[in-house]
Parts: C-alpha cells; structure tokens; sequence
C-alpha cells in the first residue's frame, strides 16, 4: 500500500474537521476525497503533507509510519488550492527549486526540470513569470513542479476550481493523462461530483469530517449506500416510504415503488427509493417498465445536450431526462417509467438515521 | 470619483493637505540665500549621524525582521503582551523612552558602570546614541516586516516544506523574497527615524552631537536661520525616505 | 511552528525583545518610591497636554479622513506627489518640522504677524502646541484611515449607489463603518503621537509647558529622578494606547 | 424595450474590456451573457448599473438614455460576483437599506422587506449578521436586496461562482423561480453553459469584448454560427474540411461528412462540422445513420449518468456519449454514427477567420 491513513481525526478548538477517517491508496491508484465544502477533506491532505498534525491517527506512505514527520521528510507533491508557485522565480526556477533537495547532479537535474516541463507541455513557458501565466498554465506548471521530485504520493487540492468550464474539462484530462503516464499515486481533492467520477479509479464521498462511502466512481453513484451519497452524487428523485414483505417500497404517499436487489431493507424498515432522471423515461402508454406512474410536465428545462422534465404523479414529482428531439411540453400529460433494477433503496437500517 | 464626490472630500481634505504643504514652502522660500551659513560643529554631526543611524538600523533589522517573522507564524501563550512590548516605542514619547534608557543604562546603573570600566560609556557617546536610536526606531521595521509576511500565503512555505526544504531554507528562499518590499520599506522608515530621532536621544546622549540635536543647539544660538543647513540635509534624506517607500509599495500594486 | 523554527527565529528575535522591555522594567524598578516626588508645573503641564492633544486629533480626524477617503478612491494627476507631500511628516524630524513651523507662523512671518495682532499669538502659546501637534501627528490617522479606506470593496459602494443612495450617504452608512476599525486605530495614534510630541513642540512653543517638555525641563534640572511623575502619567497613556489599537484591530480578525 | 444596449465599448488603458457591444432584454425577459472570464462581461453589467463609463455606446432603460446618469439615478438591482451585503448591518438591515430610498412610509417599508425576505426563504434569519450567513444564504439575501425596490432590471454577477456543484443547482433554479415569480428583467452573467442554458430565454455569447451570437438557449446550442460557439458551449468532435458542391464537407484526412441543412457554406469554402456527443451513436454494424465511421475505443471516461468513448476513425478522433448499461471497452473495434441533420457546419465565409 503507497498510502495508509487510519482514523484521522482533528479538531479546531471546538470544531471536529475530521473524525476517524480511513483510507488507502495502492502503489498507481487515483483516489478522490469528494464532499461539500467544509467537510474536512483539505484537513485530511495537509495531514498527509505534515503541514497539520492530527490529534489522533496515523499516515502511513509505503507502510512507513510518517504520522510525526516534517513535510520535508515525506516525499509528497501537493498542488495547493490557490496557486503557490513562487513569485520571484520563473516557471523553470520554480521547479528547479522543487527538484534541487533530491537530485545533486546539475546536469540531471536540468534534465529533469525539462522533462516534466514536457510532461505538461509548457516548455515554451519556462522563462515566464508565474503572474503572467494564466490560470489554466499555472496550474500546468504548479503539477509538474509537484511530480518533479518523483513523490511517493500527489495531493492536489481543487486543481479546478475557478477555471471556466471549458479549461476544466481540459485540465482535468491532462491531469488524468499525466497520471496514468507517469504512474504516480494520487489524492484528488474536490467538491465537483462530476469531477470525481471522471477522473478517478476510487472515490471516498465524505461529509462532516467522516466517510460516507468508498467504492469505484460507478459504484458510488449506482450503489449509494446513505441518503448523503444518493442525494450529493448526481440527481435523482427520491421517494420516502416503508419497506413490504416483497422487499419493495410502499411510499408515504401509498404508492408502490418496485425494486429489485440494489440498496438493502428489511420488511417494515422506513427507507427511501432513488432513481436517477436519466433512468426515467417519459412514454405515452404502459410499457415494458416495471414502474409505471403518470403525471403532467410541470417543468421542463433545456439543458443543451438534454432535456429535464418535472412530472408530477401520485407518487409526487419525478425528475426524468429527456433526449433528442422531443415535442414534451410544460402542461402535457405523460407517463412515466423505470426499470426495478435502476431504483435503489437506502433504509434507516443502513443509514443509522432515525 | 465623479464631480460632486471629489468636490466634498478633496475639499475638505485640501485643508489638510495646505496645513503640511504650507510650512514647507515657506521653510524653502524664507532660506533662499541662508542656506549657505554653517555652523560650527555641522561636519562633526553629519558623521556622527551617518554613522550612528546605519548601524541602529542594522541592528534593528537583524533581530526585528526574525521577530516579526516568528510573531507573524507562531502561536502562544501571552503572544499579546509580548507584541504590545515590541510596538510600545512606537507610541511611547521619546523623551520618556529617552528617561528610561537613562534608567536602564546610565552611569549609575550596573549595566553602565561596567561598561564604563571596560571603556565603552553607554551615555553621552555614540554608542548611547545608537541605543537610543535602536530603542525608538526598531518597531517601524517589526511591524512593517511584520505585515508583510501575514501577507505571504502560508501556502507557499508549505509548497516548499513539501519540496523537502527546511524551515530555515524556506525563510531565505520563499518568505523573505515575497515579503521583501514589505520588509524594504520598513526598513527605510527605521532609518528615517533613527536618523531623526531628538527627544530620547537629547536625554541620553546630548553629546556628541547629531544632526537633530544640531539643531536643536544652533536653534537656542542663534535662532531659525541657523538651522538652515543640517534642516535642508534631514529634508533631503526624508525626500529621499518617502521616494524609496513608495517605490517599494508601487511594485506590489502594480503586478496585481 | 514547531520547535527548531521556533528556537532559530523566537531566539534571534528575543534580543531585540528584550532591548525594548528591559529600560522598561529597569524604570520601574528605578522609580519605586521617588514616584511622589512632583515638580512645579506638573499639574499645569497635564492640562496644557489635555487640552491640546485632543484638540489636534480632533482637527487631524476631521480634516485627514475626508482626505484619506479621498487619496482612496480618486485617481488624478500629480497623486502620488500628493501622497508624499502628506506622509512628509511622518518621516521628518520632528525638529526640521518645528523650524518649518516657524518659518511659516513665526511672530516675523505675515501670519504670525497678523496672528499676534489678533491676540492669537501662534508661537509660544497653546495654540502653537496644537499646530506642531497637529502638524507631525496627522499623518498618523491619513495613513491608517486610508488603508482600511483601501481594503473596503468597492462594491458595497456600488451596491448603495444602485440603491439609490448619494455619495456622501453611502460614505457615511457604507465606507466609514466598513473602515471604522482602522480609522479608529489611526485617531488613537495620532492622539499617542499628538500627547508625545516633543521636538517640534519645543522649537514652536517652549512655553507654556506640555508633558514632554517639562520632562526635559525637571530633567535638565533635577536629572532623571526628577521626570518620574509626568512619565508615568505619559506611560500610562502610550499603554492605553496600545491596548486600543489591539482591541480595534483585533475585532476584523476575529471575524475572518 | 426595458433595456437596450447599443454599440457599448469600453477599453481600460490599452485594453479593449468590450468592443461595440449591443444586445437588448424585453420586460420581464432573463437574458443572459456568456463567455470566458475576461471577455468583458462584467464591464458590460457595471455599465448598465452605472459603476462604469462607457468610452462609446448607449444604455437606454424603459427607452431612456441613462448613459451618463450615476447609479442611484437608475433603477437597477446588483447582485456582485463577491458577496457585498454590509457586513455591519443585519440581513433584515440590510434589505431595510435599500428599500429606504424608494418607500418613505416606515409600515410599507416593514412590509416589503417581510415580502423579498419571504420571496427567498430567508425570513427565519433576518437578525442574523451577514458573516454567519453560509454561501448560497448570503447570495438569497443579496438577490431578496436587489429585487426589494422594484428595480427596471436585475443584474447579476456570476451568482453561482465559488458554491459547491448541488448548491448552485439549487440557486440556479431558486433564481429562476424568482425571477417567474416577480417578472423582473433579468441580465445575468456567467462562464458556465450549462447555467446559461438552462436558466435563460435568451443567451448572449460573447468573446474578447463581442457579441459572438445571440439566441435561445436551444438555438446557441444547436446551431453554433462561429467556432468559438460551437467550442465554447458545450463539447464537440471538429471535423476540419472544405465544402463540396452538395454542400457535404470532405475532411483533410479524406473522409466525407455529409451535412443536412444546419449552418452554411458555398462550396470551396473552408469549413469545420461539428456533431455532439449525445448524437453520435455506437453502433456494431451500418446501420440507418448517414455517416458511419470505423474505429477503435482508445478512451473511455464514467460520467456517472453516461460514459464518454473517444473512437479513433479515419476522420480523426470522434466523441461519443454511451448511455445505459454497456459492455464497450477501451481497444473495442466500434462503427459510430450519427445523423447529417446533427451535423452542424461553420465555414469560414460566415466566421471571418483565415
């Protein structure tokens, strides 16, 4: 294992930012902490950096014990959420600077500067001034000086945010590449679900200084296992109810919502149904869904690549995607399907929510 | 600003500013053709003066700028009273900072009669002269300095700590650096003081002369005229002072 | 910070530390029991600085504000010599300021004259204490009201503009609560840097006596023992002063 | 016309911030300025409010021109792009502040500001300070503040920035709600397509300081006129080629992309297709498309709801969405297709590039 961090927990005065965390990343793996704002998740990779020190815990980089270590005597690499390049130094200087403490020899050294500077395509950068970067090469720039030293692990804190969309998307692909080309373990930081799911082999869905989840990108958005995941992680309409004997889930409303082995509940356990809008289709007649519900469009908003439609039914109102050219309009009557196999249960039993 | 808002506080403000400008003007138009009376004695204190500010200055910025880092990172206990300690010569006026010099260095005292036996007078010598100076001035560059490396992003040493630099490394090529202009003014501001400092100086070193005591000994013998020439080069070092600040706080702005 | 940074940065810091507390503590120590001991004119030298510092903070802070406000938020021409010319006393020795305060309202000079016809004489009265007060202390709050002035976003003007109120409206409901905590530590340090004045205040006004001036008269006279009481009394406020200025800008920290 | 905006131009020393800018909101429209950061949008919505001078170019509110009037002479409501309620005042406070200009009597003033409290959903905190406030409940208290004297138009700065994926959904649609409720006219500026699709009528695209195009948020999407468009909104496989004399294009590569009747190109001209993701199918043999390319899987990207295959063809690399359960892999051997009527063409007649 590249990285171990067991039971992580810190306080600032009164306020708990992480509390017992755990969780691991392999010798390659791309590892994502998601969660809202405030939830401990920057906490946890300063931890691992050794710029904070837990109040309990420990981290682990190559099965070493680093919990006490200074910064400088961990091999990490962090990209910091506001850029940190230094101010007085040109593109090339700052990563010469980061590389200097690990390679002796000058000539490798310069080598090594020019390769990752390579890596990243910014090699016509070098001479420049971090001011006169934008965002997008700064951040370039900023991960290759990260790399440069060849870290055991990456930690890279919000690498997005504030980019437009378009660069995200961009820089976000780089980043991947960058990964699977050099090999190097990392933790991604983000808040982005969208993010989260894209670019990485394990996200850890955290909220409030603890983990909610841990699985693959897939599993934590077709499998969420709490209420936090299934309702952070994606859209979905959710109906409230009561588990019966078939394992299906009669809502508050009455209404019966069939399921078929995704999320858990034993007979009687209150639980909530979710099923994501891409999962519901909007048809003109009873069809092959094993849900059927109708409604009436009460909202339709363009998205450019789709469509969204509130329906409101017995059921309350499901959220459903609508795709290609469609003539659904607000006001219409529909009826809407979804297969047993995409609603998945999370019942309080799981949840420990009362 | 439009019209109506530069009107009101321009106006009210130009008050101000004519108070400050006026005796300056007039200083320069009532020593045309005086300027060239020296009094006896004025070589004497521009070396005196030029020797002594320098070194408080140094002395200044090699301890205050590792202070006004450490307050500036550290965290403790009673952290307080220990920066209301170091700005307390900044508010104290300087002849009661001068009184308690005398209290803790004068010739009565331990501290100054040892050091009289080993030859070294702390009263009434240059030397007294430089720990007044030092006294008065070191809180411009601690709090200058101070500042500015609460601006530096913390971030920044963390990116270097990571790199596998040491603190001590990271303070020279990574803090220092980005909090230079911040530490370049205040070190400017302290010179500016120590080479103007009277008050404290006057009680703990009336002799020998320096360039603000000058002044003050040429004023009682023969009035404002002949003042003229030490007045006109503390003019031009303070000129010189404010060109120098603002330079050092324009660079900053201008790469925003 | 941990240890080693703590120990290289605290330790070299401490030097300078403890050369500022240690003529403060050895003034205590000295002036136990000599402190009843009080001079002539005490008593008129307390009035004469209560009267007169408060007098011109007021001045400063009625004229610097508008003025701070204004170099805040107005570009024009020629700003930053503006700039300069209002920080000039800021650096000047407080000795050059009193001679330029003479050659401007001396009893020789045209307003000096007048002045004095006018039963106002502007040198060697209360009134000449203010003006050299005024003079070197008003940079104090220009200084610190404009940088809190500074660090007010702009668009929360913007945002009471669109509502429909005024300029002067949105400075007084918007920018000067926004700012308060600076302006306030400004007129606090003018008052310290008013209430202390000495080298000015003795070249434009020797008589009547303020408390630092009589500190340098009871010393001349009676030596160091002999400024205890008008010290105190001065330490006392630079204290005060101190602990202000911290509660003030403690406040926006907090709130961070 | 409630607002018009014509031939705006504003440089700030040697820099154009908007160039010849004209563009126009109806009463109770909600328009909305798109583009990537620095390409003037703000300085367009300061010059509406009247923070900023234009050097040339008209600002008419209601038919009035209000170009040289000072901000409190117009009736506009802001919401900045960072927070900027009066941090001395209360959030009721703060609403009160605003209102106070424009109702003199104190009961209506209580009244109104109960209202837009209300409007927001943030009656339950109006004694609260604004520091105490989280993200997206400082940003409803400065939308109820903006709307609370019944300004001519709303303008709002980037609303959404810095505020976590599922809460700026939420505000995205609490604004829209606002907005049907109230009908003010609404401007609103952003960097993100997918905001300004779905919560606008009419969507202004802008680039270095011009108008690229202007139109619902259906027509920007689907029928880009420039490059920058068709890039900028939304993602795209580029085919680059010249127009042949059936108005098909034939790429530089030699494949032939046949194109019905969106965007437009005389035969010779230089032109790029572009096709979106969504409507370029997988397909495992030729099927009812009307262009069909063979390839290769060579990336494979989890979206969550959809997966991203990036198909290595004779014509370049093509983007295709994935939905559903599916079995594709990276290294399949695929056929994509996709409609010609999906395919949208910008030659360079109508752009004006070389």
């Amino acid at each position: 294992m590249m990285l171990e961090v067991r039971g992580l927990t810190k306080s600032y005065g009164e306020e708990t930012a992480v509390d017992g965390l755990s969780f691991s990343a392999e010798r390659g793996e791309f590892v994502t902490l998601l969660g809202p704002s405030g939830c401990g998740k920057t906490t946890v990779l300063k931890t691992v950096a050794g710029i904070r020190t837990p109040d309990e815990g420990r981290v682990l980089l190559r099965g070493d014990d680093v919990t006490g270590a200074k910064p400088e005597e961990r091999q990490v690499g962090v990209v910091f959420q506001s850029s940190s390049l230094f101010p007085r130094m040109t593109v090339r200087q700052n990563v010469e600077y980061a590389v200097k403490p690990h390679i002796d020899d000058a000539d490798e050294r310069r080598k090594r500067v020019d390769e990752v500077l390579d890596l990243v395509e910014m090699s016509d950068k070098s001479t420049a001034s971090p001011g006169s970067l934008s965002g997008g090469e700064a951040r370039r720039v900023e991960l290759a000086r990260a790399l440069s030293y060849e870290p055991d692990v990456a930690l890279l804190d919000e690498p997005l945010t504030g980019l437009d969309r378009a660069l995200r998307n961009e820089l976000k692909n780089e980043i991947r590449r960058v990964h699977d080309e050099t090999g190097v373990t990392t933790v991604l930081v983000t808040h982005d679900q969208e993010e989260a799911i894209s670019v990485s082999d394990t996200v850890v869905v955290m909220n409030d200084g603890e983990k909610e989840q841990e699985g693959t990108p897939r599993e934590v958005y077709r499998q969420p296992r709490t209420r936090f995941v299934a309702e952070f992680v994606g859209e979905s309409t959710r109906f409230d109810g009561v588990v019966d004997r078939s394992g299906d889930v009669t809502t508050d409303e009455g209404a019966k919502v069939r399921v078929n082995g995704r999320g858990e509940g034993g007979e009687g356990d209150e639980a909530s149904v979710y099923v994501r809008p891409e999962n519901v289709a909007l048809v003109r007649d009873v069809d092959v869904y094993d849900n059927i519900f109708s409604g009436e469009v009460v909202e339709l908003t363009e998205m450019g690549s789709h469509a969204e439609a509130v329906v409101s039914t017995e059921a309350g109102d499901i959220l459903s995607e609508v795709r290609g050219f469609s003539d659904v309009r607000e006001g219409q009557k529909v009826v809407v399907g979804f297969d047993d196999s995409d609603a998945v249960v999370v019942a309080d039993a799981a949840d420990g929510e009362p | 600003m439009r019209r109506r808002e530069t009107v009101v506080f321009g106006g009210i403000g130009a008050v101000l500013f004519l108070y400050v400008v006026y005796p300056f003007a007039a200083f320069f138009i009532g020593t045309r053709g005086a300027g060239s009376d020296v009094g006896s004695g004025f070589r004497e204190a521009v070396v005196n003066s030029l020797v002594t500010a320098p070194v408080a200055t140094a002395i200044a910025t090699v301890f205050g700028v590792p202070l006004a880092y450490f307050l500036s990172r550290a965290e403790f206990r009673g952290k307080v009273v220990v920066e209301a300690l170091v700005v307390l010569p900044l508010v104290l006026p300087p002849v009661v900072g001068g009184a308690m010099l005398l209290m803790g260095f004068g010739r009565l005292t331990t501290v100054g009669s040892i050091a009289v036996s080993m030859g070294v007078p702390l009263t009434d010598s240059l030397v007294g002269v430089v720990l007044a100076q030092t006294f008065v001035a070191s809180p411009f560059v601690v709090v200058t300095s101070r500042a500015g490396f609460s601006s530096v992003d913390e971030d920044l040493e963390h990116a270097s700590r990571t790199m596998g630099h040491g603190p001590i490394a990271t303070f020279w090529n990574v803090s220092l650096p980005s909090a230079r202009t911040a530490v370049g003014a205040g070190v400017v501001l302290t010179f500016a003081r120590a080479i103007g400092e009277f008050g404290a100086t006057m009680m703990v070193a009336y002799n020998p002369r320096t360039m603000p005591t000058l002044i003050w000994v040429d004023f009682i013998a023969r009035g404002v005229d002949g003042v003229v020439a030490p007045a006109l080069v503390l003019i031009g070092v303070s000129l010189t002072v404010i060109v120098a600040v603002q330079r050092l706080e324009r660079i900053p702005r201008l790469r925003r």
